[in-house]
């Protein structure tokens, strides 16, 4: 070992800067999530493509030269082509817009009516939670309740009241939707309560609506977010379940549920009439999954600061 | 007195999302028998990390050896296979957790968990195991063993706990146990029953044990030997006496002054070490306690400091044993050690 | 080091009991009549093993739980009868420190949120809170750079002390510092004490200070209430305590505390203690060491010894502790 | 027509040449498919086909329908008296119900008092409506042995009619008018027939075995006067309520006959597979709801609206041209003197195709009338269900107009029940329905849009039509009688346009080539293996 | 525990007690009643409400049912004549039952294999293929999964039965359709519960005592990593064994899941009251069950006034 310098064993004492810094940049909670999300392929790949799909369903009806609905007895069922890339449904329609205005439909019910629920669940859950006692009773023998009563009727009566159609299926689902997101945020909710954070907001003298609106909310957002992703599948195949029923949107009009319970009937003959819905449904439930799973250790407190 | 374990410049890692934390470096210490050892340090120094290796209890991956040697009895455990080191765990070396509350599987009965050490070891019958695991119970200090044979955990208090998962690393009759933290957990008066009980064993078995702690007051209490951690490095070793009355390191140093004794005077100020440990993903390429030593010099902020050798036991790792280091309360007479 | 001056109760607790109802038929008894009076200035701690109700006496003292029975008086006033007003300028008096630097700082707040928030809860305007804050966190030996970060870009010492620039923030008399240690490192631990004993010095404050460290406790408190199962076993002064140790839990306590210096602690007997801590639930009416004592006589299994004056402001709750 | 004959079956050597029709045991079985369970098996609550289906196999009624021509059955022969309104059946000596009773006329009259009996709540007893106090017994204004029904003796039934019938010989063999057993009603109450040993039987069949939802077994009726006659030891019929799950168990020979779902028609015709097709009797057209105010009170975008479907190509669309495309209202397959009506009486009011210029024509009318500027600010509400089939037509429909008509087309898709309540409250603009007739007669098809009829939820009023039906009730005369209905019937369509017709249904089936004598009929039932065998 | 038991059925009760009366309102509110059919005439319908009593005042008719209820009769169904409730459920339950514990067998074994082999593997190639097969088996209608695997296994290779319930044989096509949800469902589950006991404390223990791999799984971690999945079964076990319309009606099977929606479709007011309260009562004990269970299989829940 080389022999080193005499000068340099001088006591220089602490270094106080140096010992107070901190050497990890100054990173927010939503752009840390962010980051991780996007380091994390499958889930950033997954993400993709649900924008690419929104941006398809938006985009590509109105730049097609077909119509969503215009039939012909000519066209009936004819298998994909550089014509009909998807090609053309029982009635002769252009499958590749059908499927895309098919997209609106199943992903705006399945967005909507999810984070519908999870609001209207966070607040109940919230309130829920927060506040224990006779509320929280009352509350969950409403949705002891609610959970009991068959959807089936609540979606037809709906549309009776307003009619059939995308905001009847998203008031529809809402009902008792709510009721999964509600328990979850109560059980966080309660966990919170307890916390020595909230405790300290408490002895500051923070008003309640405050501290559930400053102090829990933020806390259990990564969760109700993940928690969505993860229940916008099953807004869309509630849709495709109840199309399957017969209580889906108002024709024309159609859903990826629609498509493929029309398309179901085809199978025999023309697969491809199923295969497109159903790997358009299986892709998007695909990547909403994924996506959830990436999003839950993006915010999972555990893996925070492992990069 | 052979030495029953030796640990060569054990050198482990983790794969992290971030990059390598390499959380023991170049960490070397043996243990003798009937000795016990302690290992102080703080949080996340790598105590933890460095006696899971010597069972090869880190996950691997995300962890990793980088290099050096582990030999118990002669045997390198990093070349064992999967047999020979089963073998080893429970029989040879026990291992007693920090948290007795989550070390015990909450499902399954206590007389089961101290009896399944013997499973695919040795041959016993049922009424054999049972006996030992009811003769063990008792020793560890839990009446009517044969009540508790059949509780599951979350009948125990912490206490009783603790003495179940002593019972569990004693069980197999090993020749060393490693004792991570185990009262760090406990209520004083509770830890000072565990902390007896150890002493008691290591007198009655003569077992080794290595006694992991950051409490300077449980080391004082029980240890033969010291060594001191700091940043995933050892920095100092040596004898219970030399440790506490000869420290040599300014870490050690700091560690002794930032403790409020029951003698402290009121009036007295403590004398906390400032600042915070390094963070293991980028350590520092100095001496990692640089930052926060009142001694510091320009060396030490760029060139890793040598192991020099006090005494027999003593040793330290602190360019202020260097020749040229001014002379302060810390340095000794040294001979420079062994050069790495 | 009470001074005279300052001798006069800021705190009363009388007979303060917490029960919590688990089921219907068990019923955990926190705090058992538990009465100790804290003045102007001085540090009383609060020590006893888990569980045996010092958090919640806290808790009780911040009006975090209501009192199952009994009162808290703070300068003469039930705090919880207080009108709205009174509540707000209680706020604004008393603080707590708590134990888990970890838990007790809401991660998705930045630090000048997070020391910032009780002052805006008070009628402050930005940037007088900014102004504030930024003078806090020096107080505390952190620096501006620090206000936008999150707590989890800290160690736990500077945590620790984030927690006591939001305590401090509402220029308290009274702070009740819930374990403030017991979480972090040794070498932090003494930056902690070191700030806490300033602060009491710079700004006259009153400490509550719970713990289990004996060591710690003597080195910071004036006065010292020794708690077991719900109850107070011994109160007296910190040198009257630890010099004449009366009550036999004390006794088995202090002997364990294990001493940081191997010739001492090496002859240092300790003196056996049996057993575990009993649960709290359902507690026999009879003295909760009793169990665990090895003096105890039939008497301590059948009666529940009262808390007496032994010596000049030497309380002690045993039986065998002639008057 | 479409209606073929049971003779013309050996078309295809089918590929299944495991047997699964014989069943167990050289047992003589044929099974087919339903696609729901047989909601009673109680011959004077059967409200459905595939209920009246069933019951004819184990019931012997007074006589019995073989593919549209009466016979008799429990009847030996019958009279009628010379105004039409008597009817006096006399039964063959030695009938007997399964547990060995005799089949008394009494069995008969009480089966008819049961279904008019208000107590009992058949839902089907509008078809009694025909007997001699009728409606009065089933309003509960007259007391129910006040019934134009009486047992001379015990062999003989005597029926008098509110208005003659051409067609009550037909009528009678349904179900409905078949025998029960007052001992076991009695015994059993509402849950008479519920079970197979809650009922008796004297048809060729007896109900041996019901799992419900599942499957419903007939056995021989070795006592049955016609014994010699029946082939088949045993008729399952299977509850399978997917179509196309039906069509998969018959490739697996799991079952003999099965319906085959329009879009998979094209698949197995001219295949390996032995299929049929039948008219089912329903006609479907789109009802227009002419009421005051609404769209379709103006005559001219009535007619515009039928000159303005090209029927072939929704035929096409809807159907996968498994059905016919309709042009009138009457089945044309329906018995008329002594021919089908569908050859006595040609016609086609409306074209095949659309014809866009004379759809035109009457729409500039409709909109100067309606007072709108242009076609597009016609908005018609289209009222629909919510089946597939029922999502197809609609949306075809609406393109349809749309492209023809320029007029604009919306779509209300309900429950079925809410179709239903919408139409008797004449809440809709025009609705895709349909009719099945109750027997074999124009009237059935005309007798719905009498003025103040019950069915009537069109809102179509034309006295002259009202006065037609009516003559047709008193006109004794066969031929007279028809030319009245088709008079009706043209000045329906017309004159009055007052409906589109669509489509007359004709389900394809996939059956066992093995099957000989396999019956099917639009008016009654569905299938009737009555008399139908196995070959070996 | 008998008081407690007796304390959530009470609770229960009263749940179901609420639930059968908005129940009772909002069938009523459906359009349509059950008698209309297009050849129904007013007079007729009279009949029939007069014969079911409907057409007495809507409260009467609420109490007469609740009283018949209370004694265990559910009434007479309006569509199937003759046929009561509590029979069509009792005829219809046992097929939807038995496909259910086919289903759920199948689900949970293949799924709580599935689950531990993606957490053993973690991050390696054959957790993501767990992973895939667990996500696809989410993402795929019931009544696209059912038609496909009948037009495969049953049309196309001719290996199975595509419809009926009558031989093991024709079992095993539905249960894979009904089970394949829960399967993916309890194979996430399992997998980062077992994540979770992978790295926990006692496993480690487990490792120190020197067991084989092996054993640390099975003995120790499995056991710790299915209470999670034993808390979701409850719903799921009442949903499954329930039945499930489109598996039902796609392979003909003569289950309870059909009656849910006929029922509502036919506005038959009974059978739609009968199952609510039957679904209703049974995911009450289902719950019930598998809250003892989980008490049995993690001794650390007992069953007392406070869940754990
Ligand atoms: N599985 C792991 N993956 C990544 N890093 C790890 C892992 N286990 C430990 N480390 C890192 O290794 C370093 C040493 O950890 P170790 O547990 O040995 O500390 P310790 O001295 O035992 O601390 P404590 O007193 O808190 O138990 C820490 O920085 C820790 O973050
Ligand atoms: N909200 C609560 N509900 C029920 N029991 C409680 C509650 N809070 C505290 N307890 C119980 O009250 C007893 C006293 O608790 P407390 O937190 O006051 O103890 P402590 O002395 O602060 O212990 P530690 O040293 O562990 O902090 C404990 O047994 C605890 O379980
Ligand atoms: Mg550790
Ligand atoms: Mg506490």
């Amino acid at each position: 070992m080389a022999e080193i310098a005499k000068d340099r064993f001088k006591v220089i004492g602490k270094n106080t800067k140096s010992m107070e810094s901190i050497s990890r940049p100054n990173i927010g909670y939503w752009q840390d999530a962010w980051r991780r999300i996007c380091k994390n392929k499958i889930a950033f790949f997954s993400l993709c493509l649900i924008s690419i799909y929104i941006l398809l369903a938006i985009f590509a009806p109105m730049f097609s030269q077909y119509d969503y609905s215009t039939q012909s007895v000519e066209k009936m069922s004819q298998s994909p082509s550089s014509v009909h890339w998807f090609g053309t449904d029982a009635l002769g329609r252009d499958l590749w817009v059908r499927a895309w205005m098919g997209a609106r439909v199943s992903l705006t019910i399945g967005f909507a009516a999810s984070i519908i629920n999870a609001l209207v669940g966070s607040i109940m859950g919230g309130i829920s939670g927060f506040y224990g006692g006779k509320v929280d009773m009352l509350i969950q023998r409403v949705v002891d309740v609610l959970y009991g009563i068959p959807s089936m009727i609540v979606t037809i009566l709906l549309m009776v009241v307003i009619g059939n159609g995308v905001h009847c299926l998203i008031i529809a689902m809402c009902m008792v939707g709510w009721i999964g997101s509600c328990r979850f945020v109560r059980g966080e909710v309660l966990k919170l309560r307890e916390s020595d954070f909230v405790a300290a907001a408490r002895i500051l003298g923070v008003p309640d609506f405050v501290i559930i609106v400053k102090h829990i909310l933020p806390n259990i957002m990564g969760l109700i977010i993940t928690n969505l992703t993860m229940a916008i599948p099953g807004a869309i195949f509630q849709e495709a379940f109840l199309s399957y029923i017969g209580l889906g949107i108002k024709p024309p009009g159609c859903s990826w549920g629609v498509l493929a319970k029309e398309g179901i009937a085809q199978l025999r003959i023309h697969p491809y009439q199923v295969v497109i819905p159903a790997a358009l449904i299986c892709t998007t439930m695909l990547a909403l999954n994924l996506l959830g799973d990436g999003l839950r250790d993006a915010f999972d407190p555990k893996l925070r600061g492992t990069e | 007195m052979e030495n029953l374990l030796e640990v060569k410049n054990l050198t482990f890692s983790f794969h992290t999302y971030g990059g390598v934390v390499k959380a023991v470096r170049d960490v070397s210490f043996e243990v003798r028998p009937g000795e016990i050892l302690g290992i102080v340090g703080e949080s996340g120094c790598g105590k933890s990390v460095t006696s899971s290796c010597i069972m090869r209890l880190n996950p691997e991956p995300p962890g990793f050896f980088e290099g050096g040697q582990i030999l118990y009895k002669g045997d390198d455990v990093l070349k064992m296979d999967k047999k020979a080191l089963r073998n080893m765990r429970g029989t040879e070396i026990g291992f007693i957790f920090q948290d007795p509350m989550t070390s015990l599987n909450p499902t399954m009965r206590i007389g089961k968990q101290i009896e399944e050490v013997f499973v695919g070891k040795k041959n016993m019958s049922a009424a054999e195991k049972k006996q030992k695991a009811l003769d063990i119970l008792k020793l560890v200090g839990i009446s009517d063993g044969e009540r508790r044979y059949k509780q599951y955990p979350h009948e125990l208090s912490g206490g009783m706990k603790q003495r179940v998962m002593i019972a569990i690393a004693l069980v197999g009759s090993p020749s060393i146990v490693i004792a991570d933290e185990p009262t760090t957990s406990l209520d004083v008066t509770i830890e000072a029953q565990i902390l007896d009980l150890l002493k008691n064993l290591q007198k009655t078995l003569n077992t080794s044990i290595i006694l992991i702690t950051h409490d300077l007051g449980v080391i004082a209490k029980l240890c033969d030997r010291v060594l001191v951690m700091y940043g995933g490095k050892v920095v100092e070793r040596g004898t219970v006496d030399e440790i506490f009355y000869e420290t040599s390191h300014p870490y050690t140093k700091g560690l002794m002054q930032s403790i409020a004794r029951l003698d402290t005077a009121k009036g007295e100020k403590l004398k906390p070490i400032e600042g915070t440990p390094p963070d293991l993903f980028s350590p520092p390429v100095g001496c990692p306690f640089a930052a926060r030593c009142e001694y510091c010099m320009d060396v030490c902020l760029d060139t890793p400091p040598e192991m020099y050798q006090l005494s027999d036991e003593h040793m330290t790792c602190c360019w202020l044993q260097h020749e040229f280091a001014p002379d302060t309360d810390m340095k000794r007479a040294a001979k420079k050690g062994e050069v790495k | 080091m009470a001074n005279n001056e300052t001798n006069q109760p800021l705190v009363q607790v009388n007979h303060l009991c917490k029960y919590f109802h688990i089921s219907r038929k068990e019923t955990l008894k926190a705090v058992d009549d538990v009465s100790f009076t804290i003045n102007k200035g001085e540090t009383v701690s609060l020590v006893g093993e888990s569980g045996c109700g010092k958090s919640t006496t806290g808790r009780c003292m911040i009006r975090l739980y209501n009192p199952t029975k009994g009162e808290v008086l703070y300068d003469g006033k039930d705090i919880m009868k207080l009108s709205r007003a009174e509540q707000k300028e209680f706020c604004k008096k008393v603080q707590m420190i708590f134990q888990n630097p970890y838990s007790s700082l809401n991660p998705r707040m930045t630090v000048k949120e997070i020391v910032g928030e009780g002052l805006k809860q008070h009628g402050m305007s930005q940037a007088e809170v900014d102004a504030k804050v930024e003078k806090l966190l020096e107080t505390v030996g952190l620096n501006k750079d620090h206000m936008s970060r999150f707590p989890h870009e800290f160690s736990g010492g500077q945590r620790q002390r984030i927690g006591i620039a939001r305590a401090l923030s509402v220029d308290p008399e009274f702070i009740i510092c819930d374990e403030p240690i017991s979480a972090l490192d040794v070498s932090i631990q003494a930056q902690v004490i070191n700030m806490l004993k300033n602060l009491q010095e710079t700004m006259g404050l009153t400490y509550l200070f719970i713990a289990h460290d004996l060591s710690v406790v003597k080195y910071i408190s004036d006065r010292v209430v020794v708690m077991y199962l719900g109850t107070i076993v011994e109160t007296a002064e910190t040198e009257e305590l630890f010099s004449n140790t009366l009550h036999p839990y004390t006794k088995a306590l202090l002997s364990a505390i294990p001493e940081a210096d191997p010739k001492k602690a090496k002859a240092n007997e300790r003196i056996p203690i049996k057993g575990e801590i009993p649960s709290p639930i359902n507690p026999k009416d009879c003295c909760r060491f009793a169990e665990r004592c090895q003096f105890a006589t039939d008497r301590c299994f059948s009666e529940m010894p009262k808390l007496r004056e032994v010596a000049p402001g030497h309380m002690a709750a045993c039986h065998l502790i002639e008057g | 027509t479409g209606c073929s004959t049971p003779g013309s079956k050996g078309n295809s050597d089918s590929g299944s040449s495991d047997d699964g029709g014989s069943g167990s045991g050289g047992k003589k079985r044929i099974t087919y498919t339903l696609r729901e369970d047989v909601p009673s098996m109680d011959p004077q609550n059967s409200n459905s086909i595939s209920a009246s289906s069933a019951n004819i196999h184990v019931l012997a009624c007074l006589t019995r329908n073989v593919e549209g021509e009466v016979k008799g059955d429990a009847a030996e022969k019958w009279e009628v008296s010379d105004d039409g309104l008597v009817y006096t059946f006399h039964l063959r000596d030695g009938l007997k119900w399964s547990d060995g009773q005799d089949v008394k006329a009494e069995d008969y009259v009480y089966g008819m008092q049961r279904l008019m009996d208000p107590e009992v709540a058949s839902d089907y007893a509008f078809i009694g409506y025909i007997l001699k106090n009728g409606a009065a017994v089933n309003t509960g204004d007259v007391a129910v042995e006040e019934l134009g029904v009486k047992a001379l003796d015990d062999k003989t039934v005597e029926i008098t009619l509110e208005h003659p019938a051409v067609y009550f010989e037909a009528m009678v063999s349904m179900c409905s008018f078949g025998p029960a057993r007052k001992d076991l009603v009695e015994e059993y109450g509402a849950e008479y027939a519920a079970d197979p040993e809650k009922a008796a039987y004297n048809g060729p069949f007896v109900m041996s075995e019901w799992k419900h939802g599942d499957e419903l077994i007939m056995t021989k009726n070795p006592n049955y006067w016609d014994a010699d006659s029946i082939k088949l030891d045993e008729i399952c019929i299977k509850t399978v309520a997917e179509a196309k799950t039906g069509v998969a168990m018959f490739e697996q020979d799991e079952v003999d006959i099965t319906v085959v779902p329009s879009e998979m028609v094209s698949q197995y015709v001219d295949s390996e597979f032995n299929t049929e097709a039948y008219f089912t009797g329903a006609d479907d057209y789109i009802m227009l709801n002419q009421t005051e105010g609404k769209p379709f009170a103006n005559k001219n975008l009535r007619f515009a609206m039928n000159y303005g479907l090209n029927r072939k190509e929704y035929n096409t669309l809807v159907n996968y041209d498994t059905y016919v495309a309709a042009q009138r209202l009457v089945l044309p397959d329906v018995t008329s003197a002594d021919t089908t009506y569908g050859e006595a009486y040609p016609f086609e009011p409306f074209p095949l195709e659309n014809d866009n210029a004379k759809a035109k024509e009457y729409l500039d009318k409709a909109v100067s009338e309606l007072g709108v500027s242009s076609p597009a600010d016609i908005e018609i509400n289209l009222l629909t269900t919510d089946t597939e089939g029922a999502k197809r037509q609609a949306e075809v429909l609406k393109e349809q107009y749309e492209k023809n008509l320029g007029i604009k087309v919306e779509i209300d898709q309900v429950t079925y029940k809410e179709r239903l309540e919408r139409e008797q409250v004449l809440d809709y603009d025009m609705v895709v329905t349909g009719w099945v007739p109750d027997y074999s007669d124009a009237y059935s098809y005309l007798e719905l849009w009498i003025s103040d009829g019950q069915y009537n939820h069109s809102g179509y009023n034309n006295p002259k039509y009202d006065e037609l039906l009516e003559a047709s009730n008193t006109e004794t005369d066969a031929k007279a009688r028809q030319d009245l209905l088709f008079e009706a019937e043209r000045i329906f369509l017309e004159e009055d346009a007052a409906l589109v017709p669509l489509q007359l249904r004709q389900d394809t089936y996939l059956v066992n080539p093995k099957i000989e004598n396999f019956n099917v009929y639009f008016v009654g039932y569905d299938f009737n293996l009555v008399y139908a065998d196995l070959a070996e | 525990m008998a008081k407690y038991i007796l304390k959530r059925v009470l609770l229960a009760i009263v749940t179901l007690f609420v639930l059968t009366s908005i129940v009772f309102v909002l069938v009523r509110l459906l359009p349509g009643d059950p008698f209309s059919n297009p050849k129904m005439t007013p007079e007729i319908k009279a009949n029939l409400e007069a014969y079911y009593g409907l057409d007495k005042p809507l409260p009467v008719q609420y109490v007469t049912y609740m009283k018949n209820v209370f004694h265990g009769d559910l009434g007479y169904s309006m569509k199937y004549e003759g046929r009561t409730v509590n029979r069509i459920i009792a005829e219809s339950f046992p097929y939807s039952a038995d496909l259910g514990i086919r289903a759920l067998c199948f689900a949970f074994f293949f799924g709580i294999i599935l689950g531990i082999i993606a957490a053993l593997n973690r991050g390696k190639k054959l957790d993501f293929v767990c992973i895939l097969i667990a996500i696809i088996g989410t993402s795929i209608p019931d009544f696209i999964m059912g038609s496909l695997l009948q037009y495969f296994f049953g049309i196309k290779w001719q290996i199975l039965p595509v419809a009926q319930y009558t031989s093991f044989k024709h079992t095993i096509l539905p249960s894979i359709a009904v089970g394949f949800y829960t399967l993916a469902s309890v194979s996430r589950l399992m997998r980062s519960s077992m994540l979770e006991v992978v790295t926990s404390d006692y496993t480690k223990t487990a490792r120190a005592k020197g067991l084989s791999e092996f054993r640390v799984t099975f003995k120790h971690q499995i056991r710790n990593a299915i209470t999670p999945i034993i808390t979701i079964m409850g719903p799921t076990v009442a949903s499954v064994l329930t039945g499930t319309f489109v598996i039902e009606a796609l392979f003909a099977i003569p289950g309870m899941g059909k009656h849910y929606v006929d029922s509502i479709n036919m506005s038959d007011y009974t059978l739609v009251l009968g199952m609510t309260i039957f679904y209703g009562a049974f995911l009450v004990i289902a719950i019930l069950i598998v809250d003892i269970l989980y008490g049995i299989v993690d001794p650390r829940i007992r069953l007392s006034g406070k869940k754990g």
